[in-house]
Parts: C-alpha cells; structure tokens; sequence
C-alpha cells in the first residue's frame, strides 16, 4: 500500500526557531520520499496545530504522520490522539525531538538546522515502516497496597479505604504512627501530634476496608499495572494477637530492659512491649533478638517464660489471655493488587559523622528527634527538659542544617528544620522558661502558610537568632563564663565577628535523608532514585505523585523531604490516582510488545530466561515460545537475543530502528 | 623489601629536624623499607612560595616530581609540608589545565617534562597502611608499656582531604604508638594547628596556639608528645620556654618525632635516633626504656 | 573547517533519552554531533543496529542506558552490559578503533553528564578521524 | 555584549586563580571564620572577605590583613559545606595583592615569605638560621635580639646549620631557568 506521509515542524514559539531554521527544515521534508505534505507552524500541540494535521489527514489521505517539536515524552500522547480523531491509527505516528535534543542544546543556527533536518529524516524514514497496532484493556484489580504506616501511608489508606476499596497496609514496625507518632507538636499551629494522629490510627485499625499488617515488609512484586501480585513477609510476633488485649501485664513481669526505639534510646523497654502507649495494633510484640526465652531456644536451651507463667511466689500471674506463643513462625501472605502507593519515608541523618559537633562524644548534645521525645509528656522525661545529669538547662544551642545544605553529606535543603527548630525553641520556652534559646541558622526558610507568621511569634518570644553556621561545639573553656559548658563555636556572620556561644545543651536539626534500605525498595517495586537518593517521580511540577512504573506511587519523605501538610496534600493525591483508575475499571496496555513467529522459532528457549518478567514460556508441544502479551512489557531484550530472529518488537522492529539510524546519518 | 623515592624537605635534611631524617632512616631499615633519596631535589616551596608566587610554587614541586616520576615508585616524605604542597601541585595540575599547560611551558625550559603520575605518600602513610601494626610490632624490642603519649598530628599531614587519615578525628598515629605498647592519650586537639610558618612574622599568635596544644595535652595525663611534622616540632620544642615565660607556665613536655619514639622501641641506637636534638630534653621520660 | 564526526547515539526510553531531556530542559549547551535514536531499553540494542550504523556512515555510536540495578525493566542493561563489550573485541578484531563505540549509563537526572559524555566522546572521535568503510579509521 | 561592572572582573580575576572559583559559591555561613584559629587577628573574616571581593571592594580586600593572617591549617577548606578551598582561596588573594603591590602593612608576614622565597630562589633549597636572620633583620633587629636564646638553644642542640644544602650547579641552573620562566608566564591564572 501507497505511503503518504505528512510532516509537521513545530517553532514552539522561538523555542525551537531560535534556534533551527524551520523554513528550511520543512522545505527539505517536502523533498523526502513518500512525503506529501510537509508544513511549519508556530505551536502544534496547539487546537489550531493539531487541526492542521486532522485535516490533512482527511484531505490528502495520509496515513502516517511525523511531527517535528518536543520529547515524545512531553506530547507523542497528545499528537497520538490527534491522529487517532482523524481515524488514524495512533501508532502510525512518529514524532522528532528537535527541542531538547536540538534547538535548547546547540548554539550554531546552521548546525542545528542541519541535525534538525536529520533528526526529520529519520522519523520519516521510521514511520514509512510503522504498523497500526491496537491497544489491549485489561481489567484493574480494585485492591490497594500501600506501604509504610507513617501519616503518608495512614492518609493515603483511609482515602481508598472510605471509598469503599480494599486496602492492604504494610508496616515493618510493631505499630502505626511513624516519626509523626514521635512528635511532640507540629509547627505551626502547636497543635499536639498525638492529638491529631491517634483519631487516624485507631481509625485505620477498626476500618472494615483496611487489613493491616505491622511486622510486616513487602519482599516480591510481580504482575503489571492493575494486576500486580505481592508477597509480604509478616514477621514472627510470638503473640496471638486475636488473643491478646493489650493489658501490658506481660511488659511489667519481663526482666529483660532495653533502650527502645521510639523514645530513641533515652527511655527503655522491655523484650516483650507494647511500642507506646496509643500504639495501633494495641498488642504486645516479643523482640526475638533480646528475649531470653527465645535467645535459649536456639540453644536448647528452655528458660525464662516469665511474661508466660508469671512470678508464682508473688503471686504475679503471666499472661492470662494466654496470648503468648513461643511457636509461631513468619508467614508468607500473598495478595493481589491494582495499584501501589509507596510510603516508606525518611531516616534521621546521623550527625556522629560529623565529629566537630561532638554528638556521642558530648552528654548534652541530642538529636532532633530525641528533643522531641524529651518534650513529649509520655517520653522518657514526662515531658521534662533535662540534661544528662539531670539539671534543668540554663542555655540552649538549635544548630540549623546539620547534614543539610552540605557537600559533604547532603547538598540539598530538608525544608522542614528550619520550622522545627523554631518549634523546639517555643516548647522550650514552655518548658523551660528561664532558659536562653539560640538559633544559629545559615538561611530562614519559612515558606508556607502561616509559618513567616510563627517565626515572627518567636522573635517577639525572645528567641536570640545567631546568623552563622556553627564551626564546632567544644568543651574546652577559654574564659570563667565556658567553665563545665559546651561552647559553639560560629561566626555572627551580621556583626561579622568570630563567637563562642557557651550554652548547656545543644539540639542538633538533623537532615531528612533517605532510609538505609531506599535501594532494596526501589528494587523492589522497580522505582528510579534521585541524585539524592530519594524516588524519582514521575514529572518533578506535572506528574509529581506517579513513577515511571505504572501503577506505582510514591508519597511522603520517600520522595523528598516535606513537611506535614504537604505530606498528606500528596498521599491525598496518590489515593485520587488509584481511584481514578479503579472506577475507570480497566487500564490500556502496551501494544509495542514481543511477539514471536512461530514459524521461524527454533525453540532454542535462550529468551525464557532473560525475560525480566517471567513473561516467556515454552509450549512443550509445539516447541516454540510464547509471549504473555499483559505481562510483556515490550523491552526488547528478548528481541535482541533471538539468534534466529523469531521474536520482533512491535513498534521497535528490527526494519524500523534500522530505518532511523540510516536517516539520522544523511 | 619494599623501595620508595625519597623527598627528606629541607628541614629533615640539613634543616631543624636532621633528627627526623636520620631516625626515619633508621626506622626504615628496621622495616626492611629503603628509601632511595631523590637526586638534587629541591625545595618544596612551602606555604610562603605557594602564597606569593602561585606559579612558581607549583613549577618547585613539579621539578621534584618529574624527577621522581623516572623513578616510578611512590614519592615518601617525612615532612607534612612538603607532603601537602607535593599533592597539592598533582591535584592542581590534573584539576586546572591552564595551569598544567604554564607548568608545562616552564618545565620544558628546564628540560622536564612531568606527566602527573607520581603518588606522593606521607612516611606514616607508608608505615601504617604498607607495613602494617603488626608488622611494626613484632620489632618492638623495648615495648613502651607505661608510657602515655598524646599523638599530635598537626594540620597538613591529614588536611584537606583526601589524606589516609580523618581530617578532624586521625587515629594512625594512636595505633601506632599502642603497637609499640605505649599508651595514647585521649587528645582533642591532635589536629589543631600550631602556628606553622606564622611563628616567624606572628609569634604571639602561634604561642597561644601551642599553649592551647600543651594544655590540652597534659591535661589528659601525656609525658611527652610525638609528632610527624618537623616545623610542628621546632615550633612545640624550641619555642616551649618562650611559652613559658609568656604565659608564666612551666610546661616541660618532650616533644619527639614519631619515627625517634618507634626507634626506642625497636631499641635503636641514640645516635640513629639523634634524640639529644629535643631541647627540652626527651631523656627524663624515656630514660627506663632506653 | 574541522572535521565533524557523525555519531548514532543509542537511548534507552527511561534513564538515558530522560536525562538527554533533561540536559535539554536545562539548557546545558554540547556539540551537535550525535543524534538520537530511542529504544526502550539498551537491552534492545541489536549489535548490528551499531555494525548498521557504521555501514550508514556513522564515525561513532554511543550507547546509553540505566545505570546498573536502575533498570525500568529490571536487567536489561546487565544484558547491554555483557553484550557490547563482545562486540567490541569482535570490532576491534576488523580494525575498528574502540574509541568508536561506547557504552555509558546515564540517568534521568544526569543532563549534565549526558552533554559532557558527548562533547568528550565527539572529541575523541575528531581525532581519530572519520571512519573510513574499508576496516577502521583512516589512521587505524 | 553587555557591559561588565566593576564587581564582576574582580571576582573574575580572584575566579581565575586556582582555587579561587569557589568564591561565587559561598552562601556565607562563616564556618570558615568559626573553624579559624586566627580569625580574632583578622580585620575581615574569610567570609566577609568574601562578600566584600563579590561587591568589588578590590582596594579593600588586597589591603586587609587577612589572608596575610592564614595559617594554612585547611580546617575551613574541610569543613566548607560548599566545598569551597577556603586556603587555596587565602592563598589566591595574597598573589593578587603581591601582583597588585597593596599588601598590608599590619604584617610581617609578606616581608618574611618573600625572603623564604628569594633564599629558595638563589639556592633552591632553604637554610633555616640564615633564612631566619635575614628576616629579622630585615623587618626588626629587636625581634633578633629576643630571638636569639631561641637561636642558641637551635644551635647548641646542633640544630642550625650555618652552610647551606646546594643543589648541583646543574640543578640550579635547571631550577633558575624553570623559575625565570614561570616568572615570564606571569601568575597562575
């Protein structure tokens, strides 16, 4: 059949004329084989462009478009569309990327022009040899799995969940309630987090549409959008947590005490505990590294079982829901799922590294999140600012940006320290009301509603601000005032003078900076990092909840630092994403996919196992391969490693890729 | 055997601190490393070349490394000085080719050419991470069990980094004495500067800098301390009365070169070691192991 | 007037075409001497897509993919990883240089990187001189 | 081609220098000044010197005393969170101000490098008691006089030499042709 194919060269304003002499450009298109129209035009994703290719297609009967503008990535979807109005198939469509890969990169007008030409060239060629394909529906599994039980996670589950949908929550803790659970206030309406966090949690362990699982990972994910399969492993708790209530009795008789997790080592517990007080599950957990019981087992050894038996001579009785069971063993659980949204969250940057500051070296220098369990009325300290000895502070040091806006650990900035440090010094102030605050901070980064206004607040509360980056803490004194105080060192970058703050305590802002395991998650659920290391989304303004991998969502400090607010603004966003897919009911799936020639396949079996994605399997009968097409996800490894050219890539054909690299080289 | 091209730097040759020249040689021979001197090198340039005539500073060290570089082995030096400027003048050359092609231009006069090859190590360097603790340790003949000595390492050896060491924290040289059974004292200003060249123009600065050093030092229970830096050790030694009578205070620290303390233990002989150079006299503390 | 080299370069649709994007988006300015063909994964990269592209005219071909363990699908890269060096040797065996084909990971938020691997390699290949049909560059 | 202001050549001057193009990096934290053990004795602090040089204080900036006031001690570089080489940088300004003949006067430290180096110059290598003598008498004869115990204390313990290490004629000429050249290539930028 006859090609007639129509070209379109785009100025994208003088994006691309600027630069690329589209005049020239077009006129060399009208020269190319099989090409009957050839036109430039200002903007054509604009209605009036893409009308100029509808009625092209009508008129001079193309049947295979190029359009020369921007990334495919940015508009192939929308000239697709355009064809498709016109009754083209979309796949008869070829785009040229003469804006990123040309006008924006290349300074020489002639040059440009030249590679434009080229780049046009090659699309025509390509096309020439394109296939209509057709598009595959499949239907979208309504269930969701979300991961991570912090207030990202929390949020996202009750919006499906409220919608009616099945939710799976996934936590590897003991409860719900990440750092946010930690947290004193929230900056900066100082309303208390517990306050506002407990209603959800509790909420989330009652909800009929949501099935928690805490102790829990997500170890293997398989399928595709709207139909992925997920294996999670749900830890050994060694407590039937149908029987147990909660009553904590089991925590009271364990003789085994160690530093606990939630108030960061400066409170303990035991090695049978209920993580906090409004934990959610509300059920005890045996920590199997710390309890003897459990540690002799595997020696043979048959100890302990205090929290079981009780302490008769006291007449203590043990656990008397009889919930606790030495036996039980981790499960494998599989569910099935439409849609993912990741929620895994943030680590604490570990401020040790930098030795100037002294953190482990120093008693009375702490973390943020440890002020913020001191703080807490049910922390270690019932709410108690204390110093290691156990004195009140009479001087208080918050450095800004430890591990942030930093070369040598984090270049970027973790947008909330700068709030939260202006938090601990008004809880201070509560608190401790006598004590001096200093804030030693570079910049003051307080962009978001009501927070230039809570700033303002603590100047107005005597907050004494130091514009200077702390050089060093040290405990050496120079003059009678430093004797027995940590002394920080900085420069008042205002007065331009060299200082030696002495104060007594010193709270350390620390970075937001992604979990030590991000890489096996983003293996996992097969995401893209950052530089930074946080997830890549999938369009940093347009697109900033999606991945690349369809299906697939990440949200909260897993993506990029952010505070509260935005946190749940995007969990809220994700959820609508999978909503909107599970009442559309089905989803689109690749058409550009392997497919093998049965005739010329030599049942060699060399692509079975290099599918990435099991999608491969031998017809013992007939000998040959076969591709399921919901699963292939169209790569082309197999495609490449064919030896005798079975399996073609639909849309990346062996003929087509050829095709464009001969044209590229005119 | 292990062979190394070595830079001695003026003060470790004919300077202050022949001591550290011949006690690192010593040392070495003990370790079965020979350091092979670098034919008619010359001076480094120092910071005060580096300061006032950039260019010229860099030619200086490039002159010593592409005569070094013929040798192909690593480039030792004793001297932490020399050590940063060597290194600086390689990380500069690979960093900035403008400079390199001027370097370049300069050499060629002078008929060199050097390439950017050479590995410029500090003699510590070569001691604790070629050699090894163990191996050093298992040539303690005199182990020095008792003796608390507070490691000052000065600026230059583990500053900027990249240095084999930590830039704040550095811990080769406390191994190293716990190796010879001696015992390192906790010492926070192990890597605080001590007033470098600036005692010369700046006396009354660099005196106070090394009070801090002695304070923090002996406050943390040192007899002595050990150093691998010539110009750290001229300036804590000989100027240690003028700090005295500055600040009406009697340190009476010996300071030593560390390859002098690792040679009593390896139970060298005095004149290898050249421990009557100390001006405060090293032979109080040392005197039951030598 | 210089010698300008033509030079295929190779993408792969998630990493290396995005950050090429990107270097864009970003107005990060480099020699207009390699021009892009996508494919979904380095993984597809056929070695006779390069010996095609030697054939057509091309001096060089660059290959770009993810980088390792960031693979949109999983491994493919590994697969680009094991199969170009093959077919190197097997090029250098007919007298083509090495320098003419290059395998690079480039991520989606690597445009910088992306412009200089292109301005290095469109170097490289200026002095090596064009490639000359019959076995290996005119000097080679 | 817009017409550049007068800020701009000067950082562009220091920018040259290398080490000096950290300068338009700084985000004037002070974790220079606060990790300077001599920035008491500064009449600006590294960081101020820097946002001084970025407003194109020139005269200001090579007549402070500053740089001359850098021991060298790379604690600032180490510890930039831009990864600006603050000593380098120090170094840059003290060619600079050599270059432009406005060194400070509240220093001795230009006097004494200068010496160190014309001692280098002519024997390629540096014998400490001449080297040390020649610099105080050359800026204060007093300062001699309270040197000498120092002196004799260095001596009696063999520690200064009187002669000289030489290098090889050979090797002086080599240097003196390798340094006269660099002479005529004018500074490192």
């Amino acid at each position: 059949m006859e090609r007639r194919i129509g070209v379109y060269i785009c100025h994208c304003g003088s994006n691309i004329a600027g630069t690329v002499d589209c005049e020239k450009v077009t006129e060399f298109a009208r020269g190319l084989d099989s090409v009957v129209v050839a036109r430039d035009y200002k903007y054509m994703c604009s209605d009036p462009g893409q009308n100029l290719i509808k009625d092209d297609i009508k008129e001079h009967g193309l049947n295979r478009v190029v359009v020369a503008s921007c990334s495919p990535r940015m508009h192939e979807p929308t000239f697709r569309h355009a064809c498709q109005d016109a009754g083209l198939n979309q796949y008869l469509f070829e785009m040229a990327n003469i804006r990123e890969h040309c006008s924006w990169v290349h300074e020489d007008k002639g040059m440009a022009t030249e590679k434009a030409k080229a780049l046009v060239n090659a699309a025509v060629r390509r096309v020439y040899y394109h296939e209509p394909l057709e598009t595959k529906e499949v239907p979208v599994n309504p269930n969701v799995l979300v991961v991570g039980g912090g207030i990202a996670g929390i949020q996202a589950a009750l919006e499906v969940a409220d919608s009616g949908h099945q939710v799976y929550l996934v936590e590897k803790d003991p409860s719900i309630g990440g750092h946010m659970a930690m947290f004193d206030k929230t900056f900066p309406t100082l309303d208390c987090a517990a306050c506002i966090l407990t209603p959800k949690m509790t909420t989330i362990g009652q909800h009929p549409y949501i099935q928690l699982m805490t102790c829990s990972e997500v170890e293997d994910v398989s399928g595709y959008v709207g139909n992925f399969k997920v294996k999670i492993r749900k830890r050994a708790k060694y407590i039937d947590e149908d029987k147990c209530t909660g009553c904590g009795q089991c925590q009271e008789l364990c003789p085994i005490s160690v530093p606990s997790e939630f108030d960061c080592g400066l409170g303990k517990r035991k090695a049978i505990y209920i993580p906090f007080p409004y934990a959610v599950p509300n059920k005890a957990v045996i920590d199997p590294v710390k309890c003897s019981h459990l540690k002799g087992l595997a020696e043979g050894k048959d100890v302990c079982r205090i929290c079981e038996k009780g302490i008769e001579k006291k007449g203590l009785p043990g656990c008397e829901a009889d919930a606790i069971d030495f036996k039980q063993k981790d499960e494998i659980v599989e569910v099935e799922v439409g849609n993912i949204i990741v929620a895994t969250g943030f680590q604490q940057f570990d401020p040790s590294v930098i030795y100037q500051y002294g953190y482990g070296r120093y008693d009375n220098v702490f973390t943020g999140l440890e002020f913020e369990r001191m703080s807490n009325a049910s922390g270690p300290t019932n709410g108690e600012v204390l110093l290691a000895d156990g004195r009140k502070p009479e001087s208080i040091a918050i450095l800004h940006c430890v591990g942030s806006r930093d070369e040598n650990y984090h270049k970027y900035c973790s947008r909330v320290c700068c709030m939260y440090s202006l938090k601990y010094s008004h809880l201070l102030r509560e608190k401790v009301p006598e004590a001096a605050a200093y804030q030693l901070y570079i910049d003051m980064r307080c962009a978001g509603s009501g927070y230039e206004e809570f700033y303002e607040r603590l100047q107005e509360e005597g907050v004494n601000f130091v514009r200077g980056r702390a050089g060093e803490i040290t405990n050496i004194a120079e003059r009678p005032e430093e004797e027995g105080k940590l002394i920080v060192i900085c420069e008042d970058t205002l007065v331009r003078r060299k200082r030696r703050i002495p104060v007594d305590m010193v709270i350390m802002s620390c970075a937001l900076e992604p979990r030590a395991d991000a890489d096996q998650i983003a293996k996992t659920f097969s995401l893209s990092r950052k530089a930074d290391g946080f997830f890549l989304e999938k369009h940093p303004k347009l697109d900033p909840v999606a991945t690349m991998t369809d299906g697939v969502f990440v949200v909260g400090c897993c993506q990029s630092p952010k505070d509260i607010p935005d946190t749940v603004a995007q969990a809220s966003a994700a959820a609508c994403r999978a909503l909107a897919m599970i009442s559309k009911g089905k989803v689109e799936i690749e058409a550009a996919i392997a497919v093998v020639d049965e005739e010329l396949c030599a049942g060699c079996k060399i692509c079975v196992d290099l599918c990435p994605y099991k999608a491969i399997s031998f017809d013992e009968e007939k000998k040959v391969s076969h591709i399921n097409e919901a699963v292939c996800k169209g790569c082309g490894v197999c495609v490449a490693a064919c030896p005798s050219g079975a399996i073609s890539g639909r849309h990346f054909t062996t003929e087509q890729i050829m095709a464009e690299i001969e044209g590229v080289l005119v | 055997m292990r062979y190394y091209t070595y830079f001695p730097g003026c003060s470790s040759s004919e300077g202050g601190a022949k001591a550290y020249g011949w006690s690192a040689k010593a040392v070495s021979k003990a370790l079965d490393v020979e350091l092979i001197e670098l034919d008619d090198w010359n001076c480094c340039g120092s910071t005060p070349y580096s300061s006032v005539e950039e260019l010229a500073s860099f030619c200086l060290s490039a002159r010593n490394l592409a005569m070094a570089e013929k040798r192909g082995l690593d480039l030792v030096t004793p001297c932490s000085s020399c050590y940063v400027i060597l290194n600086r003048t390689n990380s500069h050359l690979k960093e900035y080719p403008q400079l390199k092609a001027k370097v370049d231009e300069a050499m060629a006069a002078g008929g060199l050419e050097y390439h950017g090859t050479v590995r410029v190590r500090h003699l510590l360097d070569v001691f604790v991470n070629d050699i090894g603790y163990d191996e050093i340790n298992s040539k303690v003949k005199i182990n020095l069990g008792g003796l608390k000595v507070a490691p000052y390492y000065g600026c230059q050896m583990v500053r900027p980094r990249p240095s084999f060491d930590h830039p704040e924290f550095p811990q080769s040289l406390d191994k190293l004495v716990a190796s010879l059974g001696g015992e390192p004292v906790p010492f926070p200003l192990k890597s605080r500067c001590c007033g470098g060249s600036l005692i010369i123009s700046e006396e009354a600065l660099a005196l106070e800098l090394i009070a801090k050093i002695f304070d923090s030092a002996l406050s943390n229970g040192a007899e002595c301390l050990i150093t691998p830096c010539p110009l750290c050790q001229t300036n804590l030694d000989a100027y240690q009365r003028r700090v005295n009578q500055k600040f009406k205070t009697n340190f009476n620290l010996p300071v030593l070169f560390f390859t002098q303390l690792m040679g009593v233990a390896f139970g060298l002989s005095d004149e290898d070691l050249g421990l009557k150079t100390c001006i405060v006299p090293a032979e109080r503390v040392l005197a039951k192991y030598l | 007037m210089s010698f300008e080299p033509k030079i295929v370069g190779i993408l792969c649709n998630w990493c290396s075409y995005a950050g090429a994007d990107l270097a864009g988006i970003s107005r990060k300015k480099y020699t207009p001497n390699v021009r892009v063909v996508r494919v979904m994964c380095s993984g597809r990269v056929d070695p006779t897509f390069v010996l095609k592209a030697f054939e057509s005219g091309a001096d060089g071909v660059l290959i770009c993919g993810c980088h390792p363990g960031e693979c949109h699908y999983a491994e493919g890269n590994y697969k680009a990883a094991r199969r170009i060096p093959l077919l190197k040797k097997m090029l250098s065996q007919l007298g083509i240089e090495d320098e003419r084909v290059r395998l690079e990971w480039v991520s989606a938020s690597e445009g910088d990187r992306f412009a200089s691997i292109v301005d290095e390699m469109t170097e490289q290949i200026r002095r090596l001189g064009p490639f000359s049909r019959n076995g290996g560059g005119e000097n080679g | 081609m817009e017409k550049r202001t007068r800020a701009d050549t000067f950082i562009e001057e220091i920018s040259a220098i290398p080490g000096g193009e950290g300068i338009r990096l700084c985000i004037q934290c002070g974790t220079c000044t606060a990790s300077c053990p001599n920035a008491d004795r500064m009449d600006h602090t590294p960081s101020q010197l820097i946002a001084m040089a970025r407003a194109g204080m020139k005269e200001e900036v090579l007549s402070s005393n500053a740089m001359w006031h850098c021991l060298s001690c790379y604690l600032c570089t180490v510890r930039c969170p831009r990864g600006i080489k603050q000593t380098d940088l120090m170094h840059a300004l003290e060619c600079l101000a050599v270059r432009e003949g406005s060194s400070s006067g509240r220093t001795l430290t230009p006097a004494m490098y200068r010496s160190f180096n014309d001692f280098v110059y002519s024997l390629g290598s540096l014998p400490e008691f001449g080297f040390m003598t020649w610099f105080y008498m050359l800026t204060n004869p007093l300062r001699a006089f309270r040197m000498i115990p120092v002196a004799l204390s260095l001596l009696r313990h063999g520690r200064l030499s009187i002669k000289a290490r030489r290098l090889t004629p050979e090797g002086t000429n080599q240097l003196k042709a390798i340094l006269d050249k660099a002479e005529s290539l004018g500074g490192a930028s």
